[in-house]
C-alpha cells in the first residue's frame, strides 16, 4: 500500500513522469516493432491461405488487433478520466485525453479494415450489422471526447469537460452495444455471422497474438510520446520545462 | 454606525491572491480586506484585471493562486452565494421580458430585501413609467438602471459591481451613490471597479490599485 | 431579510422560461413545423406509395421528433449565456440542479409537448395503422423526455465553448442511438401485432435514473464549463 | 514474389487493409512529432521572450 | 483618401466569413454531421433491411441534406445582428446588394459543399445504386444552391422580427417542396433507369433566375427589416 | 484651419428633424448645421433619445417628421453613407478574429484613410501587443479601443460616435479626444453623443441638447 502510494505520487509528478516516459518509450517501441515484425512474417507468409476465404483472411492479423484494441484503449480512457473528474490530478488528464487520439485511430482502423473485409466474405462494404454500428457509434464517442478537449480555451478546463463525457459514454458503451443486438433480432435482418474463433488454427493464432500484443506495446510507445509534449506545453511556466527546452537540440 | 463593532467583520478577505490564464499573471499577488459598512474600490486600466478580479470574488473563476474568503467561506459555496450579488458588464435582463418580470425573477433566485418593494425601486432608480416595457426597447442607460434596481432588492449583503456607472447621466451616476451609501449604512459592503474616469463621491474605505 | 426557499428558485425559473417562450410563442413552434415539413417531405421524395409509406411511418415520425427536438436543443443555455443570465443563475444561492431542473421542464413543455401532440397527425398522414398510434405516443413522450434530460447535459458541457453545435450533434448521436432502437422496436412490434412492451419498460427504466442523475449532471457539467 | 503480392486474387482487399493499419498508425506518430517541434520552438520564444523582459525591466 | 472598389467589398466580405468559417470550423462541420446522424439513425428507425433502405435512400438524403441547410439558414444573419456588424455593412459604401451576394457565397462554400461531398457516402451506406449517384450529386448541386438563395431572401426579411424561426420555416416550406420534388424526381427516375434530364433542367433554369435576383432581393429586406 | 472657407461645408443640416415610435415623440423638432472641421456634441440624460438621433442621421431610422441632409443628400443613400462612419453601442466586431483581421475588414469595406495603417493605428490607441488576440478575449475598454482604431482608419469625413468615452480609462479618453481633434484638423466633422459625466476637453462648436 505504502510502495503503491509512493510510486503513485511519483509517477502523478509531471516532471518525474516526464522522465520515466522518456526511459521507458524506447523498450517499448523496441518490443512492439520486433512482435509486429515477427507477426507479419507469421501472418503474410508462414500462415497457409484459408481453405474457404483464401488470402483475404489475412486481414485478421490488422483488423483484429485493431477492433480489440479500440476496446482496450477506451477502457483505459475511461479509468483515468473517472480519476480525472474525481481527484483532478493533472496526470490523469493528461492521459485521458492522449488515449483519446490513439483509441479513435484504433477504431478508424477497425471500421477501414472491417469493410475492406467486408467485400469479398458478404459482398459489401457496409452492412447495419450489430457490431458494425456499435464501432461506428464508438468512433463518434471517441470524437466527441476529443472534439470537445480541443473546444476549450484552456487545456484543463478542456480535460475535465472531456473525461466528464468519456466517463458518460463509458455508461452508454455496453447499452449500445446491447441495444444494437436486441435491434437486429427484433427485425428479422440479412446480418452476415463471422467464422467462429474455434476455427483458427494454431498457424493463424500466434501471429494474431503477437500482433495483439505489438498493438498494445505500441499503445504504450505512442501515448508516453503524446503525454511527454502534452505535459511540456502544460507546464509551460514551469523550471523543470525551461530545463528541458533549453537541453533539447535546437530541431528535437 | 458605519464604524459599529457588529458592521468591522470582514466581508471579504485576500491574501496574496493571483490569477493567471495559461500562466500568464492577470492581476496580483493582492492583499486586501473589505469590513462591513465598507465601500472599496478597484481601480485600474482597461485590462489591467478588474473584470477578471471580480470573477473571482464572485467564485465564477477559480484563483490560481492565495487565499480568498468571503464573509468566512469559499467564493462560490452556498454560504458566500447566498451573501453576494454582482453586476456585471452584462447585465443578465431578459429583453423579451418588461423590467418588473426581470425583477421579480431576481427576487425569485436571490430571495428580497425586508420591505423592498420592486414598484418603489423602479421609481427610486428614475424608471417611473418603464415598469411594463420591454427591457429590449429601454435605452442603453434605462437597462443599467433596471440592473441596478434587482440589485438593490436583493438581500445580499456584499455587492460585487464592474463599472455601474457607465452609460449613466448625472442623475444615474447620484442614483448608484446613494444606493452605495444606503447599503453601507445598512451594514453592507461594496466592492465597485472604475478607471477613474468617473469622481467617486464616497469616502472609500480601501482601494485596490491593479497596475496594468 | 427574508430567506428564499428552494420551491421559490424553481418556480421563479419555471414561470420565467414559460413566459419567455410565451412572449416568443413563434419560436417555440418552430419544432413543429420543422416536423410537420420534414412529414410533408417524405412522401415527395419517396412517390406517394402508400405501402411503402406505411411500413416507414412509424420510423419517420420518430427520427423526425426526436430530430425536432435536437434542433432546439443548442438553445438551451445559448440565451442565458450570452445575456449574462446564465452567470446570474449560477451565483444565485439556490442550488443550481433544482433551477437547471426548472429549466429543463419548462424546455420540455415547451419544445416536445407540441411535438407530441403533432405526431399523431403526422402518422395519419403517412399512413400508420390505427392500432399502432398508442404505441407511438408513448413512446414518444418517454424518448423526447429522455433525450430532453441527456441533451441538455451534453449541452451544458459545450456551453462555454465555440464550437457548441457541432460538438453537441457529435457528441448526442451516440446516446440518441439506444433511444431510437428501443421506440423504433416498439412502433415497429406494434405495427406487426408483435408485444411491445419489453422495449417501453427499458425507455421508462432509463428515464428514472436521467430524471435523478441528468439535473446533477447538467449543474457538474455548467459550473465545468463556466470556469474559464 | 508475385504470387504473393496477388493474394490469391485479394490484393485489392488485403493490401488496403495493411496501408491503412501502418499509415494511420504512421500518422499517429508523426502527428506526435510535429506537435512536439511546434510545442518546443513555442516555449523557445517564450523563454526567449521573457528573460529580454527580466533584462530590460532590470536596466530600467 | 484612396476610395474603396467594388471587388474589394466582395473579397473583403467572402474573406471574412471564410475565415470565420475556418475558426469556428467546428460549427461548420454541424451540418455535415447533422446529416450523417439522420443517415445513420434511419435504418435504426426503419430496421436494417437493406431493400427497403435502398429503395427510400436516394430520398432520405436528399431531405436530410436539405434540412441540414436549413439548420443553419436561420443564423445566416444572426451574428452580423446581434454584434453590429450587419449595421456596419448596411452604412458602409459599398452596394449592399454586392456584399450580400458575398455572404451567400460564402455560406454555400461552407454549409452546401461539405454536404455535397459526404451525400454519396451516406447514399452507400443506405444503399443507393451506383448508376444513380452521379444524378444525386448533380440534383443536389442545384438543389442547394436554390435552397441557399431562396432561403437567405427570407432570412434576410425575417431578421428583425421576433419570431424569426418561425415566420422562415413557415415561408419556406411552400418554396422547398418544389425543389424537393423536381430533385428527388431526377434521383428516382434515375434509379429506375429513365431519363432524367428533365426535372435537372427545370433546377438549373430556376437558380439562373435567383442567381440574379436572391442578392437584390435580399438587400431590399434586409434594408426593410433594420428600419424599426 | 478649422475655420478656413473650404472646411466650412455644411456636413450635416438638419431642419425640424423630429422622430416618433408608435406616435410617441422621441426627440425633436430640432435644428442644427455641423459644418466641417467642427465637433457637436448631443446631449441629453438616459432614454432622452441620443441614439435614436444618430440612427436617423446614420439612415438606420427614417425620421417621422423634418427634413436632414448628410453632405447634401438624403441620410442613408449611397454619396451619404461613403462620407459617414458611424460606432454604436453595439461595436460591430468579430469576437473570434483578432483586432487586425477586424481591421482589416473594415478597410475592405469601407476603403482606407490615405498613409494610414492598421499596425500603427493600434498602437496610437494603445493596443501595442493585441493585435493578434482574438477580439473576444480582450477586456471592454480594449474592445472599445479597437472599434475607435478601425473608426480612424477609415476615409468617413463624418463621424457619428454613441458614448465613446464609455468604458476607457483615463488614457482612453486622451485618446479620443486626441482622434477627434486630428480628424476636425484636417478637416472632418464629428458628432458625438454624452450625458454629461465626463468633461468634454474640447471647444464643441455646437451642442444639441435633448431634454429628457
Ligand atoms: C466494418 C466492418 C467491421 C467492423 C466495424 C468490425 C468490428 C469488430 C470489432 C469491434 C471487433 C471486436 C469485438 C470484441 O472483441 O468484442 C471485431 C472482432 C473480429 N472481427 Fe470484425 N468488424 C468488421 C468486419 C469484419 C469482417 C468482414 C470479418 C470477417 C469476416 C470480421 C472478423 C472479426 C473477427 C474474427 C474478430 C475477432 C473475434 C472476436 O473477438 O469475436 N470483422 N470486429
Ligand atoms: N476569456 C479570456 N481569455 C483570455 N484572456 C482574457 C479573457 N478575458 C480577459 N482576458 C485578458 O485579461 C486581461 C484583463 O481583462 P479584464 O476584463 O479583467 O480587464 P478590466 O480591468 O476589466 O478592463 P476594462 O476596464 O477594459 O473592463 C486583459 O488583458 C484581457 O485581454
Ligand atoms: N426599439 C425600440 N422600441 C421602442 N422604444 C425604444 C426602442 N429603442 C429605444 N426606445 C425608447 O426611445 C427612447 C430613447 O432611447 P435612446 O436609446 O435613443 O436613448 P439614449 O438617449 O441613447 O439613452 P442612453 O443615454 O441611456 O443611451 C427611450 O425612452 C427608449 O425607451
Ligand atoms: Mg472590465
Ligand atoms: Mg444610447
Amino acid at each position: 500500500m505504502n510502495a503503491f502510494k509512493l510510486w503513485y505520487h511519483k509517477l502523478g509528478s509531471p516532471p518525474y513522469f516526464y522522465v520515466f516516459a522518456g526511459y521507458i518509450q524506447p523498450w517499448l517501441w523496441t518490443i512492439a516493432l520486433a512482435l509486429a515484425a515477427a507477426g507479419l512474417y507469421g501472418g503474410l507468409v508462414l500462415a497457409p491461405p484459408d481453405y474457404q476465404q483464401g488470402d483475404a483472411f489475412r486481414i485478421i492479423f490488422v483488423h483484429v488487433p485493431a477492433a480489440w484494441m479500440s476496446l482496450f484503449v477506451y477502457g483505459v480512457m475511461a479509468v483515468s478520466a473517472f480519476i480525472a473528474v474525481v481527484w483532478r490530478p493533472k496526470m490523469a488528464e493528461v492521459l485521458a485525453m492522449e488515449s483519446a487520439s490513439i483509441g479513435a485511430a484504433f477504431t478508424l482502423i477497425a471500421l477501414v479494415t472491417g469493410s475492406l473485409w467486408g467485400r469479398p466474405t458478404w459482398g459489401t462494404y457496409w452492412t447495419w450489422d450489430a457490431r458494425l454500428t456499435s464501432e461506428l457509434v464508438l468512433l463518434f464517442i471517441y470524437l466527441g471526447v476529443i472534439g470537445l478537449y480541443h473546444a476549450f480555451e484552456d487545456p484543463r478546463q478542456g480535460a475535465r469537460a472531456a473525461s466528464f463525457l468519456a466517463v458518460v459514454g463509458a455508461v452508454n458503451l455496453p447499452i449500445v452495444h446491447y441495444s444494437v443486438v436486441w435491434w437486429n433480432t427484433l427485425h428479422q435482418g440479412t446480418t452476415v455471422r463471422y467464422f467462429g474463433p474455434s476455427s483458427i488454427a494454431p498457424s493463424m493464432l500466434w501471429p494474431l497474438l503477437a500482433m495483439t500484443i505489438a498493438a498494445k506495446f505500441y499503445y504504450g510507445a505512442s501515448l508516453m510520446g503524446r503525454a511527454r509534449v502534452s505535459l511540456l506545453s502544460l507546464e509551460r511556466g514551469k523550471d523543470w520545462v525551461a530545463e528541458i527546452v533549453r537541453k533539447e537540440p535546437a530541431h528535437g | 454606525m458605519k464604524f459599529s463593532d457588529a458592521s468591522a467583520q470582514p466581508m471579504i478577505e485576500a491574501r496574496a491572491l493571483a490569477f493567471e490564464r495559461r500562466d500568464e499573471r492577470i492581476f496580483g499577488p493582492l492583499d486586501f480586506t473589505l469590513v462591513a459598512g465598507s465601500i472599496g474600490l478597484i481601480e485600474g486600466d482597461n485590462g489591467s484585471g478588474k473584470t477578471t478580479l471580480l470573477r473571482v470574488l464572485a467564485g465564477l473563476l477559480r484563483p490560481t493562486a492565495g487565499d480568498v474568503r468571503v464573509l468566512g467561506a469559499a467564493p462560490g459555496s452556498e454560504d458566500a452565494r447566498a451573501a453576494a450579488a454582482s453586476m456585471g458588464h452584462l447585465l443578465g435582463l431578459k429583453g423579451d421580458l418588461s423590467a418588473l418580470e426581470n425583477l421579480r425573477i431576481g427576487i425569485g433566485l436571490y430571495g428580497c430585501k425586508a420591505g423592498a418593494d420592486p414598484h418603489a425601486m423602479l421609481e427610486r432608480v428614475g424608471l417611473e413609467g418603464y415598469a411594463e416595457e420591454p427591457v429590449r426597447t429601454l435605452s442603453a442607460g434605462q437597462k443599467k438602471r433596471t440592473a441596478l434596481a434587482r440589485l438593490a432588492l436583493l438581500p445580499a449583503r456584499l455587492w460585487l459591481l464592474d463599472e455601474p456607472y457607465a452609460n449613466l447621466d448625472r442623475h444615474g451616476i447620484a442614483v448608484v451613490n446613494a444606493l452605495l451609501a444606503a447599503h453601507a449604512d445598512a451594514g453592507g459592503a461594496a466592492l465597485v471597479t472604475s478607471h477613474g474616469a468617473v469622481r467617486f463621491h464616497q469616502d472609500v474605505s480601501c482601494t485596490i490599485r491593479l497596475p496594468a | 431579510m427574508s430567506a428564499v426557499g428552494l420551491a421559490d428558485g424553481f418556480r421563479a425559473m419555471l414561470q420565467r422560461d414559460l413566459l419567455l417562450a410565451w412572449r416568443r410563442r413563434g419560436d417555440a413552434l418552430l419544432p413543429v413545423l420543422y416536423a410537420v415539413i420534414v412529414a410533408t417531405l417524405f412522401p415527395f421524395a419517396l412517390g406517394p406509395e402508400h405501402a411503402l409509406l406505411a411500413r416507414i411511418s412509424g420510423g419517420v415520425v420518430l427520427v423526425t421528433v426526436l430530430l425536432a427536438m435536437l434542433l432546439s436543443l443548442d438553445a438551451v443555455f445559448r440565451g442565458d449565456l450570452d445575456d449574462g443570465a446564465l452567470e446570474q443563475m449560477v451565483l444565485s444561492p439556490q442550488p443550481l440542479a433544482l433551477l437547471v431542473a426548472a429549466r429543463l421542464l419548462a424546455y420540455w413543455l415547451v419544445t416536445a409537448l407540441p411535438l407530441i401532440v403533432v405526431a399523431p397527425l403526422l402518422a395519419y398522414m403517412l399512413g400508420l395503422e390505427r392500432a399502432a398510434q398508442p404505441v407511438l405516443l408513448l413512446a414518444l413522450l418517454l424518448a423526447t423526455a429522455l433525450l430532453a434530460l441527456i441533451g441538455t447535459v451534453l449541452t451544458a458541457l459545450t456551453v462555454g465553448t465555440r464550437r457548441s453545435g457541432m460538438l453537441l450533434a457529435l457528441m448526442l448521436l451516440p446516446l440518441a442511438v439506444p433511444i431510437v432502437i428501443f421506440a423504433a422496436g416498439a412502433v415497429g412490434a406494434a405495427q406487426q401485432g408483435l408485444p411491445w412492451v419489453a422495449p417501453v419498460a427499458w425507455l421508462a427504466a432509463a428515464l428514472a435514473l436521467a430524471l435523478v442523475l441528468a439535473p446533477l449532471a447538467c449543474a457538474t457539467a455548467l459550473r465545468i464549463a463556466l470556469d474559464s | 514474389m508475385d504470387k504473393f503480392l496477388a493474394m490469391g486474387g485479394y490484393a485489392d482487399f488485403v493490401w488496403p487493409a495493411y496501408a491503412v493499419f501502418f499509415l494511420v498508425l504512421a500518422a499517429d506518430v508523426l502527428a506526435t512529432v510535429l506537435r512536439r517541434r511546434r510545442v518546443l520552438r513555442e516555449l523557445r520564444g517564450r523563454i526567449a521572450r521573457r528573460s529580454a523582459r527580466q533584462r530590460g525591466s532590470v536596466s530600467a
